[in-house]
This record gives structure tokens, C-alpha cells and sequence, in this order.
């Protein structure tokens, strides 16, 4: 019986984004006449789901461990200005497409260092060290890039990150392999029972030995490495840099991990739950679009929506409950 | 096709041909304050950057720039400030201009000239000169374009790509653009909205042409989110239609210029507006005259022309172009 | 005294004040109780046994309306009622106080007892109102040190559950419950306890008393009644008819030997394990010293608040010493809890819930949250060793229900207890330090811990532990340290040292 | 000694906050010849704060009870806009200035209601709730208003709510009273005790009696309250609705209620820290503008100055610890 509402209860929470997901596509079909269901319009979600889904990942850690990062849309924009000055892209032209990558991926990993730091150590709460980060990372993207927008001309990065690959775009692998490496961190590691045990109790985690300030510095780098990997395809899907790329992403990607079913309290986090949410925010605004839907009522809309797919999963919730007495 | 970003030698060349008047001549020493929605995007850095560069010019021109901002509460108590401190003119570009105008109707009261820039005060007393660019005629403009060249096919597809919805001024070149249509009996079949963001021109634009299998025409508001338009455009691998922007950044005027281009044209939205604005403004708080002019004074309202640039004439305003 | 019963108090069988019928209580995937029947009759203290989990909580939440019964009945005055919320049963008089410290840590003491029954006019708090009467409910309780506007936050455990208990005492119940009131207390603090409890009794309250510690029971209950599974079995025993081998059997369904286990004695040639030396916290305590050697144990006694968790928690490395020196096997350890776990430390906290448990996770994640690395490899999980570990504790230890995917949530408060014992036991430790290792543990899993703790130390543990039960750490054992205002005022072999002296010992401390 | 700490606790606390606010006047002074200190250039501080400062106390109920409301901005601006249309001025016009009022603080109090009955019955997560009022309510409004700014004429409204008292501006009375009012109901009455029994620990309070879901409802009402306040200061200080008044607001109000020093988690707060952390921010800004800083560099220095400001309020704490024990 405890097995059985073990393997039901995630199971069924997914039910019910699972659900919300594909009464979105019925709509889609139902109101598009084919335009919604066609390989192009398919890969057009995913795309779009890539970026951000990357970056929800890393949001999943550090919210599941108990933190929160609102910079992760400003370090995004910063790590693209960044890697798209002029000189590293000189380099790259020299030295090859990877210092791109390289310059991206640091600059992501040091802010989030800097937050974790800050957070662990520092003892600043998470919320007011990385809306500090938002604000500093916006303002030194603005100062690198003078306002411009940057545009990357450097073939062979081009030709990597914007080509296909068995027929998808590359950054749709991308975010694959980020999500299919973020579910093994999360389930399959010490890092990832580690990052449920801070987030559920720190306390107790400390008391059992487990490194907590250590490990909140590890979850805010990893997240800042996703707003890397995020800045690298937005580079790639964009071909600028720009100070104002990533804006809002914080809020974008706790939505998505929110509704996923992670706890924003900390010590409960699903993947899966996160790419769901994702593909459902992109899903979303596809069908608005293809519905030529006026952007107001959009907004309107998107609120109600976003309601009931959590009424729907709390309905999910607690028919699991039922079901399992 | 990608466009470079390399460096341009002349970093003067946004503002303009120079025209050397007396007027140029050292006069008495003015503080200017100067005020400007948030520089999020390529237009309104360069807004900000041709102002700080034209007062440079004048060494008896001090510019205080606050803080850019898209909160007017913030805009308004810096107003309150220049105010407070005594400047001898106030160039403000506002966010909103409605809810900027009491503040500077406040400002002109208390004897300090106030130079509107862009967006339109609601009361004609709160300006003493007002420098437009002509949102409702650059929708027209784009509209007349796109007329001219599809005004034969009633049933062709036109796609509009706005900047931020709730902005008026969003609303005046939608406005424009959907008036300029219906005369040559054209609608807009799709339309969204980006954010002026690269990322939001994307990601909005990737949707659009999901949406839209086949286009004959867009107008897109605006040449900073243009860049992520055309990443778009490139991603689904799509030419059959042309497209027109708005407000004439370099990146789109080299597009043009290449004959390659999905871009056909873009009509300008000067970013010297606000530059203007500080000539003006010195030119009142020093007491002078506009030169060319047979009147005496600075006068009260300069509307800029808002004009489209085609390959036909895309050299002229290369110069003009700011760099997105 | 305001008792107005015409009746004579020699009366065979008073009406019954509050009377529950066939109660049932199902949880997902668990049925708690299953038929339980509790009469309990004005004036009387009425105990509540039952091995852990055996559903006694459930059955007082039950009356307290914070669950409510998948079947049964509930009586009051002969008339049924029902208790839909917690405010329904404050309204029929019936006051709890909870397992669990419920108190808010952010409010003051005050304001923490008149939480939901606030002393105001219109809304607004009649503070100096509060304040007054809650120095005299702490006057009562006899504690007049805490200060009615101290943050609840800042007091440690027992000064919580005096809150409640003064929470409690400010309802003017009919029915007061509590339940384990006494196992963050002290012997002094029970004393007090018990004295309020017959205060209460000689006022006509029914007081409903759960308590593991049967010689408590036998000093101060009227009538027994017995939970064994979710059923009753045995309801409205007479205590003072009623041997404590008979409860035993009747709780366990054996016969439990209620002893200590015997002291081999430590080797005189052992090697000093754990050696600390001038140990310092700010003003908490200062200049501890002490040494366990392999086999050894070494209690630490002395009242509610005398710093002794304070003191196990810098020698943890969970506080960091602000004088002093710590050595595991002679090397000197850094502050942090993670050296000292890597040193072969280990902590059973204080407060399982806010500094043990992973509330959410399941029983056998709890177990091994020390050593989940370890039995992985390579950074990964494995998973099955780790089920495997727990499921083999669980069973040395009986823990109940025995599975070991069930959340710690929803385990009752004696085998979270165990579990957190499980997780050291896992772990296996060269030092193991025990704060309050017994509390909330049922008489059978009690003896069990003794003996555990004593195999533990037989295998070259050197284990240092803290009760506030005296006759527990002499009992347990073999040296003992008496702690008094943050200093050792004693230390010594515990077979040449009494209860009585204990007291003495730490009065004289305080006093000093 | 537990009367020292009792009464030294808070003080310190608020003393790092203090520190902070005169160290920032200090450079204020300092850096800005006479002009910072003038009755005019104070009179504009306050004015500033007036208007996201009423919000930040109503966000201070919503926190301190263990949720959070992203919606104030939007719901800010949505009253800005209904309180203007040109029925509510006709109204206005016909029967008085209080027709705008009430428009804003129904508009506000129901928006609030909806959030609270969403979080407290539909038991949908606070965060995203709110995150879909903000976009919800930002359509409506633009729905309600053509997207054209509207001005408001009603001269009864603009002599009340522009005019001045005692040499103050009616607005900063406003916030002082709703300050005042804020502090006396979360420190001296049932409300506020049970507000922050609710927020620290949900299930004691249950078990006191409490009523948590309704309570709930009422944080979220009275945060809803406080953003039509806002709304109605926002209308005289702009003369104007708009669709975008109170853009971000959330996070400003947010970080001065953080920075303040009120639990993100919930079960503490603090009014006065609040309105030190709305005075901070306001006079960081006014500062800023004073010295004539390029606001990129005003981005990076406003995060290094949050960061600061919180540090040394740890510090204090750590004092404050050192001391008590
Ligand atoms: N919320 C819950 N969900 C599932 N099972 C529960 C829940 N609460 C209690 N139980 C189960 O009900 C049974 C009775 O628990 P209860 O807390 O009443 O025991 P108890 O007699 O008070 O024990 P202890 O002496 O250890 O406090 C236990 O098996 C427990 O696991
Ligand atoms: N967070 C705190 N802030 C201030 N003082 C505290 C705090 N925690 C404990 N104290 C004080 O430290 C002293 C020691 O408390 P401690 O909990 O260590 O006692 P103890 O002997 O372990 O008692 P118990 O048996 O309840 O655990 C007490 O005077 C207590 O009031
Ligand atoms: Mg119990
Ligand atoms: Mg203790």
C-alpha cells in the first residue's frame, strides 16, 4: 500500500499537468485548422522552451535547496554581452567557437558563485542577494555593451548552435540533455539528496553532517552556469548579445518550476515537473498567437489558465489522497 | 547574413550634419537637467547617449542625467529635483506624458523652461517647446509603404510586430499603420507584440510565422527588437515576404543596403530627439534665437520628419542611424 | 472546591464528563485507531497508555477536533458533540496540550498563551492585561522568571512547554489533555507539574494525562486506560489496584524487563575517546571538562536550562566555542559538524522535529541522511543499500509501522524518536552524543535503547548522554557529571551517587 | 537579561537599518554643496516613498503571514485606471471626489480578496496566484483603458490629494497615517498577533482556534487594500491612470519590506524596518540623481548597496546575539 502511493502520488501530480498539457494542444488543434499540429509549429514551442527551460532547471536546485534566484535573466543578458564583445569574438574567430562557449558559461558560473557566496556565507537572504545581482549584472551588461546590441558574426558558433540535429535544433538538444541531466543530479545523486535535505531542514542537515553552506555555494553556481548555457543559445537563437536578453526570465522560470509541483518552500523538487511547466508556458503563448490572440486578453487569459492548471493539479492532489486511504 | 558590429571611427556621426551657427558660440553657463525612460533598449540608449554627446559640444552646458527610469513616480520626484536645485532648463523625454505634465506644469511655473521630448505633455502650458517624433506617422508611413507596394491584392497577408502594448505610443503607430491599410483596403491579419527586446522580437516573431504560414508583408515598430525579427525570420528559413521597421537603426539601414534582405525599407524615428531637445534648451535658457528662422524665439513645437528610407535612398541616412 | 456534585465523592461510578465510543481514525494507508472507548469522569486524572503508536495522540487530536474521526462518537455530559476545529472543543472546554511544541516563536510569551482567545477590546490587545495575568499563570506554574515579553523563540524546550501549559491552564477548561507533558521536563519541573495537575483535579477539571513514565503515572493517576494497536485494552484500571508489570504486559502484550542494563565496568587501561578540555560558551556555560573513554558512558544531569544541549552541540561543532578545546582520539578537531562527523561523531538532537527530521521524506532517507554517500559510490545513490540499511535498524529497533518509504510525518512521536537513533546506528560512531535519547519512548522501546546503548558502548563507543530523567542517567551511566548554571559541579562514578544527592548537588549550584 | 535582549533585540536591529539611512545622508550631504539637505529636496524624498511605501506596509501583513503578493503593481495599476475612466470622473464630478477613492479601494480590496481566496481555499501556491493576478490585472487595465493614459480632471480629487498640510504633501500624510495605522495593527491588536502566528507557525495557530484560511483571505485583501491606497496616490501625484502605474512595484515593495528585516518565510515582522528599507531605497535613488551617475553604474552600485545595507544589519544581529547570551 505505501509502495503503491509511493510510485501513484508523483505520478498522478504529473497526471495533472500531463493533462493540462494536452487539453492546451486539443485547444491548439481544435482552433487552428493544422497550423498548430505541424512539425514546424512543434519545433517553434520547443525552441522556445529551450532557452528558458534551461534555466529552469537550474532554478529547480537552488529553489528545491531552499534559496531562490531572481538574477538569473540579468547574468543571462550579462554572460551574452559578454561573450559577444568584440574581442571574444576575435578570439573565437582565432581560437574557435568555444571560447564563446567558455566565456558565456564563466560568466555564468562566477555571478552565481558571487550569489551563492553571498547567500551561504554572507548570510544575506537569498531574495535581496540576487535582486542586488539583478540590478549589478544588468547595469554591468548595460556598461560592457553600451547599450548596443552586439551581433555575433562568428561562423563556426553560428553554424554549431543554430544548426539541426536529427531534424531538431541544436539548443532543443541542449535543453534535453540539460534536462536529462539535471532529473539524474536531482534523483540519482548525493548532490541532489543533499539539495532536498538543505532545502527540507538545514538544520537537521547540518546536524547530519552535511555541509550546507558549501552546498548552497554549489546551487547558486549551478544555477548561474544554466543562465551560461541559457546565454549561449539565446546567442545562438538571437545572433546578438544584449543587456535586455533574459528580462523577466526569474519570474518566467519559478513560474515554471512553481507549477511543475516544486516547493518554493524548499525540499521537495521535480524535474519533470519543470519541463512541463515549461512546455505549457510555451504552449501557451503559441496558441495565443496562432489565435492572434490581442495581448491583453493574452494576459488575461494566461492568468486564468495558470490558475486552473494548479486547481487541476490540486484536484490531482487530493483524489491521490483519496485513492491511497 | 549577418551584419558586423564593427566600430564606427566617428562616434558624432549620430547626431547629424553639424551646422555651425553663432549660436554655437560660448554663452552664458546653463545647468540642463535631463530626464529619460529606462535606456532597456537600443533607441532610448541612443536617445540618452546623443544628448550627453551634443551637450559635450558646448562647454557652457553642464547635463545632469537622472537616473533612467520606467516608473513615473521616480521620474516625477526627479523633476522635483531639478526643480529644487534650480536648473536653468529641463529636457525630459517622459514614460508617460500624461502623468508627467503636472510636474512639469510645477517646473515651468517655478520659471525653468521645459523642452517635451517624444512624448506629448497634455497640457500646452507645461512645455515651452515640445520636439516630436510622429508615432501616428510613422504607422502611416509604414502602411503607405506596404500599400504601395501590395495596395493590388486585396487578400495579401500583412503581420504587424508592436512594441510594448501598453505604451500610448505603441497605440498611435498601430493607430497610423491600421489607417494607412484600410485606405488602399488592406488589414492587419496578424499581429503581436515583442516587448522592444531582441529576445521578445524572437520569440515573438517565431510564433508569428508559426501562426502564418504564408505573409506578404510585416511592418515591425522597431529596429532593436528587429534583430531578434530576423533571427526569426532565419531560424524558420522563411523569404516570401518583405518587411519594413521602424526608427532607423544602422543594423537595419545595412540590410536595406545589401539588397539581400527580407528588409525593404524602415522608417525613422529620430534618436536625436532628445539631442534637439538640449539645443533647444540651451538655446532658451540663454536667451537666443534659432537661426533660419525669420521669427524671433525658439518655437513651440518641432515635429521631426519621420521618413522611409528604401535601398534608393539608404545612403543619405546611413549617417542618421543609430547603432541598435 | 467549585465541584457543586451533590453526590458523595464515595460514589462507585460518578457521571462520566466526557465519554469517546468506538472511535476509528484511518490515515492514508494506515488505520490509527480501530474501535477505542475512553470514559473519563470529572475530577480525575485519567492516563493514557500505549506503546508508541499506538494511537494516543490520534485519539486526543481527536477530542482537541484537529482530526476528525472516521467513525465513532464523542460525549460530553452524556450529550454527543461533535468537534469539527480546534475552536469548537476550546468552546466545549476541552484544552490541549500537544505532543508537539506548538507554540509561535515569533510572539512573546503573553502573547503566545492568549493566542486565539486574546485579552482585547475591539481587536486591540490589552497588553499590561496580559502581561499581569500571565505573570501570575507563570507565578502558578512556578516560574516567575519568564518574563511575559520574552520572545517565545529565545526560551528552549522546557520553557515552551511551560507555555503551553500555561496556554492550557488560561482556557478554564472542563477537560484539560496533555499529552507527554512531562517528557522535556526535569524531576523538579515534574514536581510542579504534578502539582498544578491536582490543583486542577481539586477544582473538578478531568485532567486526561499521557505520559511513558510509569512512576509518574503511579504518583499521580486515578484510573488507567490502555491503547495497544488502535484498540483498548483495558479502560478505566484503577492505579493503585494495578501492578506496573501488569500495565507492562497489558501495553507490550510481553512481559518487559524494566531495568537497566548491567555495567561491565570500563577498563582502566581504555583509551580516552573523547577529551574536552576547558570548554567555553559565551555566557551559556564555561570551563567544562571531561573525557570518555572507549566503553564508556558518561551522563550529564541537572535541571531544564543548566546548558547541557549547549553543551553537546559545541562539542559537536554545532556552536562555535568561544573557549576550550575538543580532541577525538587525541587530535584536535576544527569547529563545524562536519569534521566532527567525519571524526566518527555523531548528535542525536534535542528537538527531533525542528533539528532531526526531514519531515517529508521518507523514513529510510531519515535513517541514512548521514550516510547516504557513503553507501553510495562515486557521487550516485544506491538506493536499495540504503532501504536495506534502514529496513535492518527498524527492525533491531521496532519501530512502528515497520515500513520504511513511509514519510517521518506521519510517524508518532516516540519512533521518530527511534528513528533518529537509527540514522547514528547506521552511521556507527567512535563518540556518540544523546540529548534526550529516551524522550517520548514507550517503556518496551526504552529498555530496548538501554541495551542498545549499552551493546554500543560494549563495542568501544564512547557515548556521553543527557536526561533530564536522574534515575536514567544514573541507571545508565557509568560516570556522571552534574551540571548547575553552565558549570560541573560534580563528577564521579554514578553507582556512588543518588537522585537525592543529584538535586542537591544542583541546587546548591544554583544557589552558589 | 531577557528584558535587555527583549528590548535591545529590535533596537539593534532597526539600529543597522538607521546607520545605513544616516550613512547614505551623510554621503548625501557630502557629495551634493547644501543641495540634498534643503526642506525641498527632503519634501521630494518623502514624496517618493509615499506611494511605494503604503504598498510595502501592506506587503509587510502579506509576508509577515507566511505569503507574498506579486500582484500590488498591476493591481496598483489596474485601480489607477478604473479610478480615472471617464464614468468614475462623471461620477465624481456629479457627487463628489470620494467616487475616485472608493473606485480605486474597491478595485484594490476585490483584486486583493480574489488573490486571498485563491491562496487560502483553492490552495493555490501564493507565488503564482499572484503572479497570474499581475498578469491578469495588467490586461484588464489595458483593456479598460484603450491603452491611452487618462488624465483626470476632477478638480475636487486634484485639490485634495495634490494640496499640502502643514507644509507637507497630503501623500506623505498618507503614508505616515497608513504607516501609523500598520504598526498599531500588527503590534497592538489580535489581528496582527494572529498574523504573525500564522505566518510562523500555521498549525499552532489552527490548534489556538484560529480560523488561518479566513485570516488568510484577509492579508491578502488587506495588501490588496493598501495597493488601491497606493492607487489613489499614484492619481493625484500623476494626474493620470495608466495600465502601466506600479510597473515592478512588487519587487520594490519586496525588497524594502526584506531589507527591513521581516521573514521572507513569514512569523516576523516589522513595520518600522519597513519604512526604514522605503526610505532607504528612495533616498539611494535620490542620492544617486543628485550626483549625477550614470544610471549603469547606478544599477551595479544600488545592488552593492542593498548588499551592504544587509550586511551590516547582520553584523548588528551578530552583535546584538554576542551580547544577549
Ligand atoms: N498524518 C498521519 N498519516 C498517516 N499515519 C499517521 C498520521 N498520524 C499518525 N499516524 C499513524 O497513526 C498511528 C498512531 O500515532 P500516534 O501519534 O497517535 O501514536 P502515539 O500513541 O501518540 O505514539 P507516541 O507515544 O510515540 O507519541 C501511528 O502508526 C502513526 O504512524
Ligand atoms: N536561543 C537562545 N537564546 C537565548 N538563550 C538561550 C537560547 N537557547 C537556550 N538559551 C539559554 O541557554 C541556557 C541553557 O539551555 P539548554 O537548552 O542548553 O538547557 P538544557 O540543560 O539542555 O535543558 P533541556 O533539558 O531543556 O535541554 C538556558 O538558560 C536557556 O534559557
Ligand atoms: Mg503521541
Ligand atoms: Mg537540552
Amino acid at each position: 500500500m505505501s509502495t503503491r502511493s509511493a510510485l501513484s502520488g508523483p505520478a498522478l501530480r504529473m497526471g495533472g499537468l500531463v493533462l493540462a498539457l494536452v487539453l492546451l494542444c486539443v485547444v491548439g488543434i481544435a482552433t487552428t485548422d493544422g497550423r498548430f499540429a505541424s512539425i514546424g509549429n512543434i519545433t517553434t514551442i520547443l525552441s522556445l522552451a529551450a532557452t528558458i527551460g534551461v534555466v529552469s532547471i537550474g532554478m529547480t536546485f537552488v529553489i528545491t535547496g531552499g534559496g531562490i534566484d531572481l538574477s538569473v535573466g540579468s547574468v543571462l543578458g550579462l554572460a551574452t554581452v559578454w561573450a559577444s564583445t568584440l574581442s571574444t569574438q576575435y578570439m573565437a574567430e582565432d581560437y574557435g567557437w568555444w571560447v564563446i562557449v567558455l566565456t558565456a558559461l564563466v560568466v555564468g558560473l562566477c555571478a552565481g558563485l558571487v550569489n551563492g557566496a553571498l547567500v551561504a556565507y554572507g548570510r544575506v537572504p537569498a531574495f535581496i542577494a540576487t535582486l542586488a545581482m539583478l540590478a549589478a549584472a544588468r547595469g554591468l551588461a548595460e556598461i560592457i555593451a553600451g547599450r548596443r546590441t552586439q551581433i555575433v558574426d562568428v561562423d563556426p558558433f553560428l553554424d554549431v548552435f543554430r544548426g539541426d540535429l536529427l531534424g531538431l535544433p541544436m539548443i532543443v538538444w541542449i535543453f534535453v540533455v540539460v534536462a536529462a541531466a539535471g532529473w539524474f543530479l536531482l534523483n540519482r545523486t548525493t548532490f541532489g539528496r543533499r539539495t532536498i535535505a538543505v532545502g527540507g531542514n538545514p538544520e537537521a542537515a547540518r546536524l547530519a553532517g552535511i555541509k550546507i553552506k558549501r552546498h548552497t555555494l554549489y546551487l547558486y553556481g549551478l544555477t548561474g552556469l544554466t543562465a551560461g548555457i541559457g546565454a549561449v543559445m539565446m546567442l545562438a537563437r538571437t545572433t546578438a548579445g544584449s543587456s535586455t536578453h533574459g528580462t523577466l526570465y526569474e519570474l518566467d522560470a519559478i513560474a515554471a518550476v512553481v507549477v511543475g509541483g516544486t516547493l518554493l518552500a524548499g525540499g521537495r523538487g521535480t524535474i519533470t515537473g519543470t519541463v512541463l511547466g515549461v512546455l505549457i508556458f510555451a504552449t501557451l503563448t503559441n496558441v495565443f498567437v496562432l489565435n492572434n490572440l490581442d495581448s491583453s486578453v493574452q494576459a488575461i487569459a494566461k492568468g486564468a489558465i495558470i490558475v486552473a492548471a494548479v486547481l487541476l493539479q490540486q484536484w490531482f492532489a487530493s483524489r491521490e489522497r483519496a485513492t491511497s486511504t | 547574413g549577418c551584419t558586423s558590429n564593427e566600430p564606427r571611427e566617428t562616434e558624432d556621426t549620430a547626431t547629424g550634419p553639424v551646422t555651425v551657427t553663432e549660436n554655437d558660440e560660448p554663452g552664458d553657463e546653463v545647468v540642463i537637467g535631463f530626464s529619460a525612460p529606462a535606456a532597456d533598449h537600443g533607441w532610448m540608449g541612443a536617445i540618452t547617449s546623443a544628448a550627453q554627446a551634443e551637450a559635450d559640444k558646448y562647454e557652457d552646458v553642464t547635463l545632469q542625467v537622472a537616473e533612467g527610469t520606467n516608473d513615473v513616480n521616480v521620474q516625477i520626484s526627479q523633476v522635483e529635483g531639478f526643480i529644487n536645485e534650480g536648473v536653468d532648463a529641463i529636457v525630459l523625454l517622459p514614460f508617460d506624458g500624461a502623468a508627467l505634465t503636472e510636474v512639469a506644469l510645477e517646473a515651468m511655473e517655478a520659471g525653468i523652461p521645459v523642452i517635451n521630448v517624444d512624448r506629448e505633455f497634455t497640457s500646452p502650458f507645461a512645455a515651452r517647446t515640445t520636439v516630436l517624433g510622429d508615432n501616428y506617422g510613422m504607422g502611416v508611413s509604414a502602411g503607405t509603404y506596404i500599400c504601395e507596394r501590395l495596395g493590388d491584392n486585396p487578400d495579401a497577408v500583412v503581420a504587424e510586430i508592436a512594441g510594448i502594448d501598453s505604451l500610448p505610443l505603441t497605440q498611435d503607430r498601430s493607430d497610423g499603420f491600421k489607417d494607412a491599410l484600410d485606405d488602399c483596403g488592406l488589414d492587419v491579419d496578424a499581429r503581436v507584440a515583442a516587448d522592444f527586446t531582441v529576445e521578445g522580437g524572437e520569440e515573438q516573431t517565431a510564433n508569428l510565422l508559426s501562426a502564418e504560414p504564408q505573409i506578404d508583408a510585416i511592418w515591425n515598430h522597431d529596429d532593436d527588437q528587429g534583430v531578434g525579427v530576423l533571427a526569426a525570420i532565419e531560424n524558420a528559413g522563411r523569404d516570401e515576404f518583405f518587411m519594413v521597421g521602424g526608427a532607423g537603426s544602422i543594423n537595419m539601414m545595412e540590410e536595406i543596403q545589401s539588397g539581400e534582405s527580407v528588409v525593404e525599407a524602415t522608417v525613422i524615428y529620430p534618436s536625436t530627439q532628445a539631442a534637439d531637445g538640449v539645443k533647444l534648451a540651451r538655446l532658451i535658457a540663454q536667451n537666443k534665437t534659432v537661426g533660419d528662422l525669420a521669427s524671433i524665439g525658439v518655437p513651440r513645437t518641432v515635429q521631426l520628419h519621420a521618413p522611409v528610407v528604401t535601398a534608393d535612398n539608404v545612403e543619405e541616412y546611413l549617417s542618421v542611424g543609430f547603432e541598435s | 472546591m467549585v465541584d457543586v456534585d451533590p453526590e458523595p465523592t464515595e460514589q462507585p461510578a460518578p457521571q462520566p464528563l466526557l465519554r469517546m465510543r468506538g472511535i476509528v481514525k484511518e490515515f492514508p494507508g494506515a488505520r490509527a485507531l480501530d474501535g477505542v472507548d475512553l470514559e473519563v469522569r470529572p475530577g480525575e486524572v485519567h492516563c493514557l497508555l500505549g506503546q508508541n503508536g499506538a494511537g494516543k495522540s490520534t485519539l486526543i487530536k481527536i477530542l482537541a477536533g484537529a482530526h476528525q474521526p472516521t467513525a465513532g462518537e464523542v460525549l460530553l455530559d452524556e450529550a454527543p458533540v461533535t468537534i469539527p476545529d480546534p475552536v469548537a472543543a476550546l468552546r466545549l472546554g476541552i484544552a490541549t496540550i500537544y505532543q508537539e511544541l506548538d507554540v509561535v516563536d515569533g510572539l512573546t510569551v503573553a502573547e503566545n498563551i492568549y493566542l486565539g482567545h486574546e485579552l482585547a477590546r475591539g481587536g486591540v490587545t490589552r497588553r499590561s492585561d496580559a502581561a499581569r495575568r500571565t505573570r501570575e499563570v507563570m507565578q502558578r506554574l512556578g516560574h516567575p522568571e519568564i518574563s511575559p515579553h520574552r520572545e517565545v523563540g529565545r526560551l528552549p524546550a522546557a520553557g515552551k512547554q511551560i507555555v503551553q501549559l500555561a496556554r492550557a491552564l488560561s482556557r478554564e477548561a472542563r477537560v484539560v489533555v496533555m499529552d507527554e507533558p512531562s517528557a522535556v521536563l526535569d524531576s523538579e519541573e515534574v514536581g510542579n507539574l504534578h502539582r498544578i495537575v491536582r490543583e486542577l483535579t481539586a477544582e473538578g477539571v478531568a485532567v486526561v494525562y499521557i505520559s511513558h513514565r510509569l512512576e509518574e503515572i503511579r504518583q499521580l493517576g486515578d484510573r488507567i486506560t490502555v491503547l495497544k494497536d488502535g484498540r483498548t485494552v483495558a479502560t478505566g484500571l484503577p492505579v493503585a489496584d494495578t501492578p506496573t508489570k501488569e500495565l507492562i504486559r497489558l501495553m507490550t502484550g510481553r512481559s518487559v524487563e524494566y531495568a537497566f542494563p548491567d555495567r561491565p565496568g570500563v577498563p582502566e587501561d581504555a583509551a580516552p575517546v573523547l577529551d574536552v578540555e576547558g570548554l567555553g560558551l559565551g555566557a551559556v556555560f564555561e570551563d567544562v571538562s571531561l573525557t570518555v573513554r572507549a566503553g564508556e558512558i558518561v551522563g550529564l544531569a541537572g535541571l531544564v536550562g543548566s546548558g547541557r544541549s549547549e553543551i553537546l552541540e559545541t562539542i559537536y561543532g554545532a556552536r562555535r566555542a568561544t573557549s576550550g578545546s575538543v580532541r577525538v582520539g587525541g587530535k584536535r578537531l576544527r569547529a563545524g559538524v562536519d569534521v566532527a562527523v567525519a571524526a566518527g561523531m555523531g548528535l542525536c538532537p534535542e528537538e527531533r522535529k525542528s533539528q532531526g527530521l526531514l519531515l517529508d521524506e521518507p523514513v529510510y532517507r531519515n535513517i541514512t541522511l548521514s550516510t547516504f554517500a557513503r553507501l553510495g559510490r562515486g557521487g550516485l545513490l544506491d538506493e536499495g543499500a540504503e532501504r536495506a540499511a534502514a529496513r535492518e535498524q527498524v527492525e533491531a529497533l521496532d519501530l512502528r509501522p515497520a515500513s520504511v518509504d513511509r514519510d517521518a510525518r506521519t510517524l508518532s512521536g516516540g519512533n521518530q524518536q527511534k528513528a533518529l537513533l537509527a540514522r547514528w546506528l547506521v552511521h556507527g560512531c567512535r563518540v556518540l552524543l544523546l540529548d534526550e535519547p529516551t524522550r517520548g519512548v514507550d517503556v518496551g522501546a526504552r529498555a530496548e535503547i538501554y541495551g542498545l546503548i549499552r551493546r554500543l558502548a560494549d563495542a568501544g563507543t564512547a557515548v556521553l548522554v543527557v536526561s533530564s530523567e536522574i534515575p536514567e542517567v544514573l541507571g545508565l551511566a557509568d560516570r556522571v557529571l552534574v551540571i548547575s548554571d553552565g558549570r560541573a559541579v560534580h563528577e564521579g562514578p554514578a553507582d556512588e551517587i543518588d537522585e537525592h544527592a543529584v538535586l542537591d548537588l544542583v541546587m546548591e549550584g544554583s544557589v552558589a
